[in-house]
Protein backbone atom coordinates (compact mmCIF):
# COMPACT_ATOMS: atom_id res chain seq x y z
CA UNK A 1 0.00 0.00 0.00
CA UNK A 2 1.16 3.46 -0.23
CA UNK A 3 0.19 7.16 0.20
CA UNK A 4 1.01 10.34 -0.58
CA UNK A 5 -0.06 13.58 0.63
CA UNK A 6 0.90 17.41 1.83
CA UNK A 7 3.07 17.72 4.89
CA UNK A 8 0.32 19.86 6.57
CA UNK A 9 0.04 19.21 10.73
CA UNK A 10 -3.46 18.07 10.06
CA UNK A 11 -1.94 15.08 8.06
CA UNK A 12 -0.26 13.61 10.83
CA UNK A 13 -3.44 12.26 12.16
CA UNK A 14 -4.61 10.98 8.97
CA UNK A 15 -1.10 9.41 7.93
CA UNK A 16 -1.19 7.41 11.22
CA UNK A 17 -4.82 6.71 11.07
CA UNK A 18 -4.62 5.17 7.42
CA UNK A 19 -2.04 3.26 8.57
CA UNK A 20 -3.39 1.87 11.21
CA UNK A 21 -6.76 0.95 9.19
CA UNK A 22 -4.70 -1.15 6.27
CA UNK A 23 -3.01 -2.68 9.01
CA UNK A 24 -6.05 -3.48 11.07
CA UNK A 25 -6.64 -6.62 8.30
CA UNK A 26 -3.74 -8.63 9.74
CA UNK A 27 -5.47 -8.43 13.10
CA UNK A 28 -2.66 -6.67 15.27
CA UNK A 29 -2.73 -6.51 19.02
CA UNK A 30 -4.15 -3.18 20.26
CA UNK A 31 -0.39 -2.44 21.25
CA UNK A 32 1.21 -3.42 18.19
CA UNK A 33 -0.87 -0.98 16.62
CA UNK A 34 -0.64 1.55 18.88
CA UNK A 35 3.23 1.68 18.44
CA UNK A 36 2.71 1.73 14.61
CA UNK A 37 0.54 4.47 14.65
CA UNK A 38 3.22 6.36 17.12
CA UNK A 39 6.58 5.55 15.50
CA UNK A 40 4.34 7.04 11.74
CA UNK A 41 3.42 9.98 14.11
CA UNK A 42 6.93 10.62 14.70
CA UNK A 43 8.33 10.54 11.15
CA UNK A 44 5.50 12.39 9.46
CA UNK A 45 5.81 15.60 12.15
CA UNK A 46 9.71 14.98 11.28
CA UNK A 47 8.85 16.01 7.64
CA UNK A 48 6.17 18.65 8.57
CA UNK A 49 8.40 20.41 11.36
CA UNK A 50 12.10 19.45 9.70
CA UNK A 51 12.22 18.60 5.89
CA UNK A 52 9.90 20.92 5.09
CA UNK A 53 9.92 23.83 7.70
CA UNK A 54 8.10 26.45 6.62
CA UNK A 55 7.30 25.31 3.34
CA UNK A 56 4.92 22.40 1.99
CA UNK A 57 6.09 19.51 -0.15
CA UNK A 58 5.20 15.93 -0.27
CA UNK A 59 5.29 12.85 1.60
CA UNK A 60 4.61 9.87 0.87
CA UNK A 61 4.70 6.39 3.22
CA UNK A 62 5.04 2.75 1.76
CA UNK A 63 3.84 -0.15 3.44
CA UNK A 64 4.70 -3.49 2.98
CA UNK A 65 3.81 -6.80 4.76
CA UNK A 66 5.39 -10.46 4.50
CA UNK A 67 3.74 -12.80 6.76
CA UNK A 68 4.06 -11.34 9.93
CA UNK A 69 6.69 -8.40 9.45
CA UNK A 70 5.86 -4.87 8.25
CA UNK A 71 8.00 -2.62 6.81
CA UNK A 72 7.09 0.93 6.46
CA UNK A 73 9.04 3.53 4.64
CA UNK A 74 8.48 7.57 5.05
CA UNK A 75 9.99 9.80 2.52
CA UNK A 76 10.33 13.21 1.87
CA UNK A 77 12.11 15.65 -0.49
CA UNK A 78 13.06 18.48 2.35
CA UNK A 79 16.25 19.82 3.15
CA UNK A 80 18.01 16.64 4.16
CA UNK A 81 20.23 15.51 7.52
CA UNK A 82 23.66 16.42 7.33
CA UNK A 83 24.69 14.42 10.18
CA UNK A 84 22.02 10.83 10.73
CA UNK A 85 24.10 9.75 14.12
CA UNK A 86 23.86 12.63 15.37
CA UNK A 87 20.33 13.57 14.57
CA UNK A 88 19.41 10.00 15.89
CA UNK A 89 21.30 10.61 19.51
CA UNK A 90 18.08 11.09 22.22
CA UNK A 91 17.57 14.71 22.85
CA UNK A 92 18.92 15.95 19.98
CA UNK A 93 16.38 18.91 18.27
CA UNK A 94 17.03 21.73 16.11
CA UNK A 95 13.75 22.83 16.78
CA UNK A 96 13.68 23.05 20.42
CA UNK A 97 11.77 26.49 19.96
CA UNK A 98 8.74 24.15 18.88
CA UNK A 99 9.23 22.37 21.81
CA UNK A 100 10.51 19.43 19.80
CA UNK A 101 11.63 16.91 22.30
CA UNK A 102 14.75 15.30 20.55
CA UNK A 103 12.85 12.15 20.85
CA UNK A 104 11.51 10.83 17.75
CA UNK A 105 14.21 8.90 16.59
CA UNK A 106 14.29 7.10 20.17
CA UNK A 107 11.18 6.79 19.80
CA UNK A 108 11.16 4.43 16.76
CA UNK A 109 13.95 2.49 17.75
CA UNK A 110 12.30 1.65 20.92
CA UNK A 111 9.02 1.07 18.92
CA UNK A 112 10.07 -1.13 16.05
CA UNK A 113 12.38 -3.79 15.75
CA UNK A 114 14.75 -1.67 13.00
CA UNK A 115 14.88 1.89 11.65
CA UNK A 116 17.26 2.68 8.70
CA UNK A 117 18.00 6.17 8.27
CA UNK A 118 18.90 7.38 4.46
CA UNK A 119 19.11 11.07 3.52
CA UNK A 120 20.97 13.29 1.46
CA UNK A 121 20.91 17.39 2.27
CA UNK A 122 18.85 18.88 0.16
CA UNK A 123 17.39 15.91 -2.02
CA UNK A 124 15.43 14.43 0.92
CA UNK A 125 15.25 11.39 3.71
CA UNK A 126 13.51 8.17 3.69
CA UNK A 127 13.07 6.24 7.23
CA UNK A 128 12.45 2.95 6.91
CA UNK A 129 10.97 0.52 9.96
CA UNK A 130 10.32 -2.78 10.49
CA UNK A 131 8.01 -4.51 12.91
CA UNK A 132 6.84 -8.52 13.58
CA UNK A 133 3.41 -8.49 14.51
CA UNK A 134 2.09 -11.66 16.13
CA UNK A 135 0.12 -12.99 13.75
CA UNK A 136 0.54 -14.15 10.05
CA UNK A 137 -1.76 -12.73 7.13
CA UNK A 138 0.04 -12.58 4.12
CA UNK A 139 -0.60 -8.59 1.72
CA UNK A 140 0.87 -6.50 -0.37
CA UNK B 1 -9.13 20.42 27.06
CA UNK B 2 -10.62 22.03 30.62
CA UNK B 3 -8.49 23.71 32.98
CA UNK B 4 -9.69 24.14 36.87
CA UNK B 5 -8.82 25.43 39.99
CA UNK B 6 -7.71 22.84 42.60
CA UNK B 7 -6.19 25.11 45.16
CA UNK B 8 -3.54 27.08 45.09
CA UNK B 9 -3.10 24.99 41.68
CA UNK B 10 -4.16 24.29 38.71
CA UNK B 11 -5.47 21.14 36.53
CA UNK B 12 -5.71 20.99 32.53
CA UNK B 13 -7.38 17.88 31.83
CA UNK B 14 -5.64 16.59 28.16
CA UNK B 15 -8.11 15.18 25.64
CA UNK B 16 -7.77 13.06 22.96
CA UNK B 17 -5.01 12.65 20.88
CA UNK B 18 -1.46 14.26 21.47
CA UNK B 19 0.70 14.92 18.56
CA UNK B 20 2.74 18.10 17.33
CA UNK B 21 -0.74 19.54 15.61
CA UNK B 22 -2.85 19.04 18.39
CA UNK B 23 -0.14 19.91 20.89
CA UNK B 24 -0.13 24.05 20.10
CA UNK B 25 -3.97 25.14 20.80
CA UNK B 26 -3.02 22.96 24.63
CA UNK B 27 -0.31 24.56 24.76
CA UNK B 28 -1.59 27.86 24.03
CA UNK B 29 -4.81 27.64 26.54
CA UNK B 30 -2.41 26.23 29.32
CA UNK B 31 0.17 29.04 29.19
CA UNK B 32 -2.43 31.58 29.16
CA UNK B 33 -4.06 30.23 32.14
CA UNK B 34 -0.49 29.82 34.09
CA UNK B 35 -0.03 33.85 33.26
CA UNK B 36 -3.40 34.55 34.22
CA UNK B 37 -3.53 32.67 37.71
CA UNK B 38 0.02 32.04 38.63
CA UNK B 39 -0.48 28.89 40.66
CA UNK B 40 2.72 26.90 42.33
CA UNK B 41 1.11 23.77 40.87
CA UNK B 42 0.14 22.56 37.35
CA UNK B 43 -1.09 19.23 37.24
CA UNK B 44 -1.31 17.40 33.62
CA UNK B 45 -3.68 14.95 33.58
CA UNK B 46 -3.61 12.49 31.21
CA UNK B 47 -6.41 10.36 31.86
CA UNK B 48 -8.22 11.01 28.65
CA UNK B 49 -5.76 11.17 25.97
CA UNK B 50 -6.04 8.38 23.46
CA UNK B 51 -2.78 9.06 21.90
CA UNK B 52 0.51 10.38 21.86
CA UNK B 53 3.73 10.73 20.16
CA UNK B 54 6.77 12.71 21.54
CA UNK B 55 4.96 15.79 21.28
CA UNK B 56 3.51 14.83 24.52
CA UNK B 57 7.01 15.41 26.22
CA UNK B 58 7.46 18.36 24.59
CA UNK B 59 4.74 19.69 25.92
CA UNK B 60 5.54 18.66 29.32
CA UNK B 61 8.89 19.82 29.05
CA UNK B 62 8.18 23.40 27.84
CA UNK B 63 5.60 23.52 30.68
CA UNK B 64 8.14 22.68 33.12
CA UNK B 65 10.57 25.19 31.92
CA UNK B 66 7.87 28.01 32.34
CA UNK B 67 6.80 26.67 35.85
CA UNK B 68 10.51 27.12 36.62
CA UNK B 69 10.11 30.58 35.87
CA UNK B 70 7.65 31.38 38.18
CA UNK B 71 9.33 29.10 40.71
CA UNK B 72 5.91 26.72 40.41
CA UNK B 73 6.26 22.70 39.62
CA UNK B 74 4.65 20.58 37.37
CA UNK B 75 3.10 17.14 37.81
CA UNK B 76 2.10 14.82 35.25
CA UNK B 77 -0.76 12.57 36.75
CA UNK B 78 -3.27 9.69 35.75
CA UNK B 79 -0.87 8.24 32.73
CA UNK B 80 -2.89 5.90 31.10
CA UNK B 81 -0.76 2.48 31.11
CA UNK B 82 -0.37 2.89 27.03
CA UNK B 83 1.64 5.85 27.06
CA UNK B 84 3.82 4.89 30.31
CA UNK B 85 6.65 3.43 27.98
CA UNK B 86 6.74 6.89 26.09
CA UNK B 87 6.86 8.74 29.49
CA UNK B 88 9.84 6.58 30.31
CA UNK B 89 11.56 6.81 26.93
CA UNK B 90 11.89 10.97 28.10
CA UNK B 91 13.72 10.48 31.00
CA UNK B 92 11.32 12.30 33.15
CA UNK B 93 10.67 10.03 36.24
CA UNK B 94 14.00 10.93 37.33
CA UNK B 95 12.87 14.76 37.68
CA UNK B 96 10.12 13.53 39.69
CA UNK B 97 7.71 15.46 37.20
CA UNK B 98 5.75 11.90 36.56
CA UNK B 99 3.37 10.42 38.79
CA UNK B 100 4.22 6.64 38.40
CA UNK B 101 1.53 4.02 39.09
CA UNK B 102 0.29 3.37 42.25
CA UNK B 103 1.72 6.71 43.51
CA UNK B 104 -0.64 9.88 44.00
CA UNK B 105 1.05 13.34 44.22
CA UNK B 106 -0.50 15.94 46.65
CA UNK B 107 -2.56 18.59 45.16
CA UNK B 108 -0.73 21.09 46.30
CA UNK B 109 3.11 21.25 47.92
CA UNK C 1 -3.95 12.84 -1.34
CA UNK C 2 -3.37 9.87 -3.23
CA UNK C 3 -3.25 6.20 -2.36
CA UNK C 4 -2.72 2.71 -3.82
CA UNK C 5 -3.53 -1.03 -2.86
CA UNK C 6 -4.04 -4.09 -3.78
CA UNK C 7 -7.66 -5.11 -5.25
CA UNK C 8 -8.20 -7.68 -1.83
CA UNK C 9 -11.88 -7.57 -0.77
CA UNK C 10 -10.16 -6.54 2.84
CA UNK C 11 -9.16 -3.40 1.02
CA UNK C 12 -12.48 -2.13 0.57
CA UNK C 13 -12.95 -0.96 4.22
CA UNK C 14 -9.44 0.04 4.50
CA UNK C 15 -9.87 2.32 1.05
CA UNK C 16 -13.05 4.05 2.93
CA UNK C 17 -11.33 4.40 6.30
CA UNK C 18 -8.18 6.58 4.86
CA UNK C 19 -10.35 8.36 2.66
CA UNK C 20 -12.69 9.52 5.44
CA UNK C 21 -9.34 9.68 7.78
CA UNK C 22 -8.47 12.31 5.18
CA UNK C 23 -11.32 14.24 4.91
CA UNK C 24 -11.94 14.73 8.77
CA UNK C 25 -10.26 17.13 8.64
CA UNK C 26 -12.58 19.64 7.01
CA UNK C 27 -14.66 18.67 9.53
CA UNK C 28 -17.92 17.47 7.15
CA UNK C 29 -20.86 15.94 8.64
CA UNK C 30 -21.66 12.79 9.59
CA UNK C 31 -23.81 12.35 6.74
CA UNK C 32 -21.21 13.83 4.56
CA UNK C 33 -18.67 11.46 5.53
CA UNK C 34 -20.90 8.38 5.37
CA UNK C 35 -22.08 9.34 1.56
CA UNK C 36 -18.40 9.54 0.57
CA UNK C 37 -17.47 6.48 2.86
CA UNK C 38 -19.89 4.75 0.63
CA UNK C 39 -19.46 5.57 -2.17
CA UNK C 40 -15.51 4.68 -2.27
CA UNK C 41 -16.77 1.36 -1.24
CA UNK C 42 -18.87 1.32 -4.42
CA UNK C 43 -16.04 1.62 -6.83
CA UNK C 44 -13.33 0.39 -5.00
CA UNK C 45 -16.02 -2.91 -5.02
CA UNK C 46 -16.69 -2.61 -8.45
CA UNK C 47 -12.29 -2.92 -9.03
CA UNK C 48 -12.11 -5.67 -7.01
CA UNK C 49 -15.41 -7.61 -8.34
CA UNK C 50 -15.40 -6.62 -11.81
CA UNK C 51 -12.15 -4.97 -13.15
CA UNK C 52 -9.75 -7.58 -11.60
CA UNK C 53 -12.42 -10.00 -11.35
CA UNK C 54 -10.42 -13.43 -9.79
CA UNK C 55 -6.27 -11.60 -10.04
CA UNK C 56 -4.74 -8.87 -8.39
CA UNK C 57 -4.26 -5.74 -9.72
CA UNK C 58 -3.66 -2.05 -8.36
CA UNK C 59 -6.22 0.22 -7.33
CA UNK C 60 -5.42 4.09 -7.05
CA UNK C 61 -7.37 6.92 -5.08
CA UNK C 62 -6.81 10.21 -5.55
CA UNK C 63 -8.76 13.07 -3.30
CA UNK C 64 -8.52 16.57 -3.51
CA UNK C 65 -9.93 19.40 -1.93
CA UNK C 66 -10.76 22.88 -3.08
CA UNK C 67 -12.55 24.91 -0.85
CA UNK C 68 -15.54 22.67 0.14
CA UNK C 69 -15.76 20.91 -3.01
CA UNK C 70 -14.06 17.61 -2.74
CA UNK C 71 -13.15 15.15 -6.12
CA UNK C 72 -12.26 11.71 -5.94
CA UNK C 73 -10.92 9.72 -8.52
CA UNK C 74 -10.75 5.85 -8.45
CA UNK C 75 -8.94 4.19 -11.08
CA UNK C 76 -7.93 0.60 -12.28
CA UNK C 77 -6.11 -1.32 -15.06
CA UNK C 78 -8.60 -4.30 -15.36
CA UNK C 79 -10.85 -4.97 -17.76
CA UNK C 80 -12.08 -1.82 -18.76
CA UNK C 81 -16.41 -1.07 -19.53
CA UNK C 82 -17.54 -2.15 -23.21
CA UNK C 83 -20.39 -0.14 -22.67
CA UNK C 84 -20.59 2.31 -19.95
CA UNK C 85 -24.28 3.49 -20.37
CA UNK C 86 -25.54 0.41 -19.73
CA UNK C 87 -23.50 -0.58 -17.13
CA UNK C 88 -24.91 2.71 -15.44
CA UNK C 89 -28.34 1.52 -15.47
CA UNK C 90 -30.37 0.66 -11.99
CA UNK C 91 -30.00 -2.68 -11.49
CA UNK C 92 -27.78 -4.39 -14.71
CA UNK C 93 -25.12 -5.99 -12.89
CA UNK C 94 -22.48 -8.92 -14.91
CA UNK C 95 -22.02 -10.48 -11.25
CA UNK C 96 -25.60 -11.25 -10.02
CA UNK C 97 -23.99 -14.99 -9.16
CA UNK C 98 -22.07 -13.08 -6.55
CA UNK C 99 -24.89 -11.30 -5.13
CA UNK C 100 -24.42 -7.87 -6.90
CA UNK C 101 -27.18 -5.78 -6.84
CA UNK C 102 -26.52 -3.64 -9.62
CA UNK C 103 -26.97 -0.52 -7.57
CA UNK C 104 -23.30 0.85 -7.50
CA UNK C 105 -23.29 3.75 -10.09
CA UNK C 106 -26.95 4.33 -8.88
CA UNK C 107 -25.57 4.68 -5.33
CA UNK C 108 -22.96 6.97 -6.68
CA UNK C 109 -24.83 9.03 -8.28
CA UNK C 110 -27.22 9.40 -5.48
CA UNK C 111 -24.28 10.14 -2.81
CA UNK C 112 -22.85 12.78 -4.44
CA UNK C 113 -23.05 15.48 -7.10
CA UNK C 114 -21.51 14.29 -10.18
CA UNK C 115 -20.12 11.23 -11.19
CA UNK C 116 -18.50 10.60 -14.82
CA UNK C 117 -16.74 7.35 -15.83
CA UNK C 118 -13.92 7.02 -18.48
CA UNK C 119 -13.01 3.60 -19.64
CA UNK C 120 -11.34 1.58 -21.87
CA UNK C 121 -11.98 -2.10 -22.74
CA UNK C 122 -8.58 -4.23 -22.00
CA UNK C 123 -6.93 -0.78 -20.52
CA UNK C 124 -9.20 -0.08 -17.37
CA UNK C 125 -11.08 2.37 -15.76
CA UNK C 126 -11.58 5.73 -13.97
CA UNK C 127 -14.78 6.88 -11.85
CA UNK C 128 -14.43 10.66 -10.53
CA UNK C 129 -17.10 12.00 -8.32
CA UNK C 130 -17.86 15.29 -6.55
CA UNK C 131 -19.18 16.21 -3.53
CA UNK C 132 -19.83 19.74 -2.11
CA UNK C 133 -19.54 19.83 1.55
CA UNK C 134 -20.93 22.03 4.13
CA UNK C 135 -17.54 23.65 5.16
CA UNK C 136 -14.39 25.60 4.05
CA UNK C 137 -10.99 24.69 4.60
CA UNK C 138 -9.02 24.37 1.82
CA UNK C 139 -6.21 21.55 1.26
CA UNK C 140 -4.91 19.33 -1.33
CA UNK D 1 -23.37 -12.11 14.25
CA UNK D 2 -26.00 -13.61 16.04
CA UNK D 3 -28.72 -16.02 14.86
CA UNK D 4 -31.90 -16.79 16.72
CA UNK D 5 -35.00 -18.64 16.60
CA UNK D 6 -38.47 -17.02 17.21
CA UNK D 7 -41.17 -18.63 17.00
CA UNK D 8 -41.93 -20.15 13.60
CA UNK D 9 -38.95 -17.87 12.24
CA UNK D 10 -35.10 -17.02 13.01
CA UNK D 11 -33.63 -13.83 13.76
CA UNK D 12 -30.54 -12.57 11.98
CA UNK D 13 -28.47 -9.72 14.23
CA UNK D 14 -26.03 -7.79 11.98
CA UNK D 15 -23.47 -6.53 13.03
CA UNK D 16 -20.42 -3.63 12.04
CA UNK D 17 -19.91 -3.04 8.17
CA UNK D 18 -21.54 -4.21 5.69
CA UNK D 19 -19.50 -4.88 1.97
CA UNK D 20 -19.00 -7.07 -0.32
CA UNK D 21 -15.97 -8.51 1.56
CA UNK D 22 -17.89 -9.15 5.36
CA UNK D 23 -21.48 -9.89 3.52
CA UNK D 24 -19.61 -13.65 2.04
CA UNK D 25 -19.70 -14.54 5.84
CA UNK D 26 -23.21 -13.16 7.30
CA UNK D 27 -24.51 -15.30 3.45
CA UNK D 28 -22.66 -18.50 4.63
CA UNK D 29 -23.96 -18.32 8.48
CA UNK D 30 -27.54 -17.42 7.42
CA UNK D 31 -27.73 -19.78 4.04
CA UNK D 32 -26.49 -22.56 6.49
CA UNK D 33 -29.74 -21.83 9.71
CA UNK D 34 -31.85 -21.39 6.98
CA UNK D 35 -31.45 -24.93 5.26
CA UNK D 36 -31.32 -26.52 8.82
CA UNK D 37 -34.13 -24.81 10.38
CA UNK D 38 -36.40 -23.87 7.13
CA UNK D 39 -38.61 -21.02 8.90
CA UNK D 40 -41.20 -19.29 7.05
CA UNK D 41 -40.06 -16.13 8.04
CA UNK D 42 -36.28 -14.57 7.72
CA UNK D 43 -36.01 -11.71 9.87
CA UNK D 44 -32.66 -9.28 9.13
CA UNK D 45 -32.05 -7.33 12.01
CA UNK D 46 -30.12 -3.90 11.20
CA UNK D 47 -30.38 -2.24 14.66
CA UNK D 48 -26.15 -3.41 15.08
CA UNK D 49 -25.41 -2.10 11.32
CA UNK D 50 -22.62 0.62 11.87
CA UNK D 51 -21.93 1.43 7.80
CA UNK D 52 -23.73 -0.89 4.81
CA UNK D 53 -22.92 -0.40 1.00
CA UNK D 54 -24.94 -1.85 -2.14
CA UNK D 55 -23.43 -5.30 -0.53
CA UNK D 56 -26.40 -5.22 2.08
CA UNK D 57 -28.67 -4.87 -0.85
CA UNK D 58 -27.44 -8.37 -2.81
CA UNK D 59 -27.71 -9.70 0.66
CA UNK D 60 -31.24 -8.84 1.21
CA UNK D 61 -32.37 -10.12 -2.28
CA UNK D 62 -30.13 -13.07 -2.65
CA UNK D 63 -32.12 -14.03 0.73
CA UNK D 64 -35.39 -13.30 -0.86
CA UNK D 65 -34.69 -15.56 -3.58
CA UNK D 66 -33.68 -18.38 -0.80
CA UNK D 67 -36.97 -18.03 1.31
CA UNK D 68 -38.66 -17.67 -1.76
CA UNK D 69 -37.81 -21.02 -2.65
CA UNK D 70 -39.28 -22.51 0.41
CA UNK D 71 -42.50 -20.79 0.27
CA UNK D 72 -40.68 -18.36 3.28
CA UNK D 73 -40.23 -14.94 3.35
CA UNK D 74 -38.20 -12.31 4.33
CA UNK D 75 -38.50 -9.20 6.15
CA UNK D 76 -35.79 -6.66 7.08
CA UNK D 77 -36.15 -5.06 10.73
CA UNK D 78 -34.90 -1.81 12.53
CA UNK D 79 -32.96 -0.20 9.94
CA UNK D 80 -30.66 2.64 11.09
CA UNK D 81 -31.74 5.86 9.93
CA UNK D 82 -28.32 6.65 8.12
CA UNK D 83 -29.25 3.21 6.12
CA UNK D 84 -32.77 4.45 4.88
CA UNK D 85 -31.72 6.41 1.52
CA UNK D 86 -29.90 3.09 0.43
CA UNK D 87 -32.69 1.03 1.26
CA UNK D 88 -35.18 3.63 -0.75
CA UNK D 89 -32.36 3.79 -3.86
CA UNK D 90 -33.19 -0.36 -4.19
CA UNK D 91 -36.94 -0.15 -4.97
CA UNK D 92 -37.05 -2.59 -2.03
CA UNK D 93 -39.69 -1.28 -0.24
CA UNK D 94 -42.63 -1.62 -3.10
CA UNK D 95 -42.29 -5.45 -2.48
CA UNK D 96 -42.56 -5.38 1.26
CA UNK D 97 -39.73 -6.59 2.18
CA UNK D 98 -37.79 -3.82 4.54
CA UNK D 99 -39.77 -2.23 7.85
CA UNK D 100 -40.54 1.62 7.10
CA UNK D 101 -40.08 3.95 10.31
CA UNK D 102 -42.76 3.00 12.91
CA UNK D 103 -44.22 0.03 11.26
CA UNK D 104 -43.33 -3.16 12.94
CA UNK D 105 -43.70 -6.60 11.48
CA UNK D 106 -45.43 -9.31 12.88
CA UNK D 107 -42.49 -11.79 14.00
CA UNK D 108 -44.17 -14.42 12.43
CA UNK D 109 -46.74 -14.37 9.00
N1 LIG E 1 12.77 14.15 7.73
C1 LIG E 1 13.73 14.97 8.23
N2 LIG E 1 14.29 15.93 7.44
C2 LIG E 1 15.24 16.75 7.93
N3 LIG E 1 15.74 16.69 9.19
C3 LIG E 1 15.23 15.75 10.02
C4 LIG E 1 14.21 14.86 9.59
N4 LIG E 1 13.93 14.04 10.62
C5 LIG E 1 14.70 14.40 11.64
N5 LIG E 1 15.52 15.44 11.30
C6 LIG E 1 16.54 16.08 12.15
O1 LIG E 1 16.87 15.20 13.22
C7 LIG E 1 16.62 15.83 14.49
C8 LIG E 1 16.18 14.83 15.52
O2 LIG E 1 14.92 14.27 15.14
P1 LIG E 1 14.01 13.60 16.25
O3 LIG E 1 14.79 12.61 17.04
O4 LIG E 1 12.79 13.08 15.55
O5 LIG E 1 13.61 14.77 17.25
P2 LIG E 1 12.69 16.06 17.05
O6 LIG E 1 11.76 15.85 15.91
O7 LIG E 1 11.96 16.17 18.34
O8 LIG E 1 13.61 17.22 16.79
C9 LIG E 1 15.61 16.91 14.17
O9 LIG E 1 15.64 17.95 15.13
C10 LIG E 1 16.05 17.38 12.78
O10 LIG E 1 17.15 18.25 12.86
N1 LIG F 1 -14.25 -0.78 -12.49
C1 LIG F 1 -14.99 -1.57 -13.32
N2 LIG F 1 -14.36 -2.35 -14.25
C2 LIG F 1 -15.09 -3.13 -15.09
N3 LIG F 1 -16.43 -3.21 -15.07
C3 LIG F 1 -17.12 -2.47 -14.19
C4 LIG F 1 -16.43 -1.61 -13.28
N4 LIG F 1 -17.36 -0.97 -12.52
C5 LIG F 1 -18.56 -1.41 -12.95
N5 LIG F 1 -18.43 -2.30 -13.96
C6 LIG F 1 -19.53 -2.96 -14.72
O1 LIG F 1 -20.72 -2.20 -14.50
C7 LIG F 1 -21.74 -3.04 -13.93
C8 LIG F 1 -22.64 -2.24 -13.02
O2 LIG F 1 -21.91 -1.77 -11.93
P1 LIG F 1 -22.64 -1.35 -10.56
O3 LIG F 1 -23.76 -0.40 -10.89
O4 LIG F 1 -21.61 -0.85 -9.63
O5 LIG F 1 -23.32 -2.69 -10.04
P2 LIG F 1 -22.67 -4.02 -9.44
O6 LIG F 1 -21.29 -3.73 -8.94
O7 LIG F 1 -23.59 -4.39 -8.33
O8 LIG F 1 -22.66 -5.03 -10.55
C9 LIG F 1 -20.99 -4.17 -13.26
O9 LIG F 1 -21.77 -5.32 -13.10
C10 LIG F 1 -19.81 -4.37 -14.22
O10 LIG F 1 -20.19 -5.14 -15.34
Amino acid sequence: MSLCFESRSTNESFARCAVAAFLTQLDPTIGELNDIKTVVSEAVTNCVVHAYKNTIGKIRIHVKVQNSLVTIKIRDTGCGIADIKKAMEPLFTTAPSEERAGLGFAVMQSFTDKVSVRSSVGKGTTVTFQKHLSCRVSNG
Amino acid sequence: MRIMDSGEGITAYLTGDIDHHTARAMRESIDAAVQKKRPSVLRLDFSGVSFMDSSGIGLIMGRYRLMALYGGMVKAVNIPAELERMMALSGLYGLDIIEKRGETFETAK
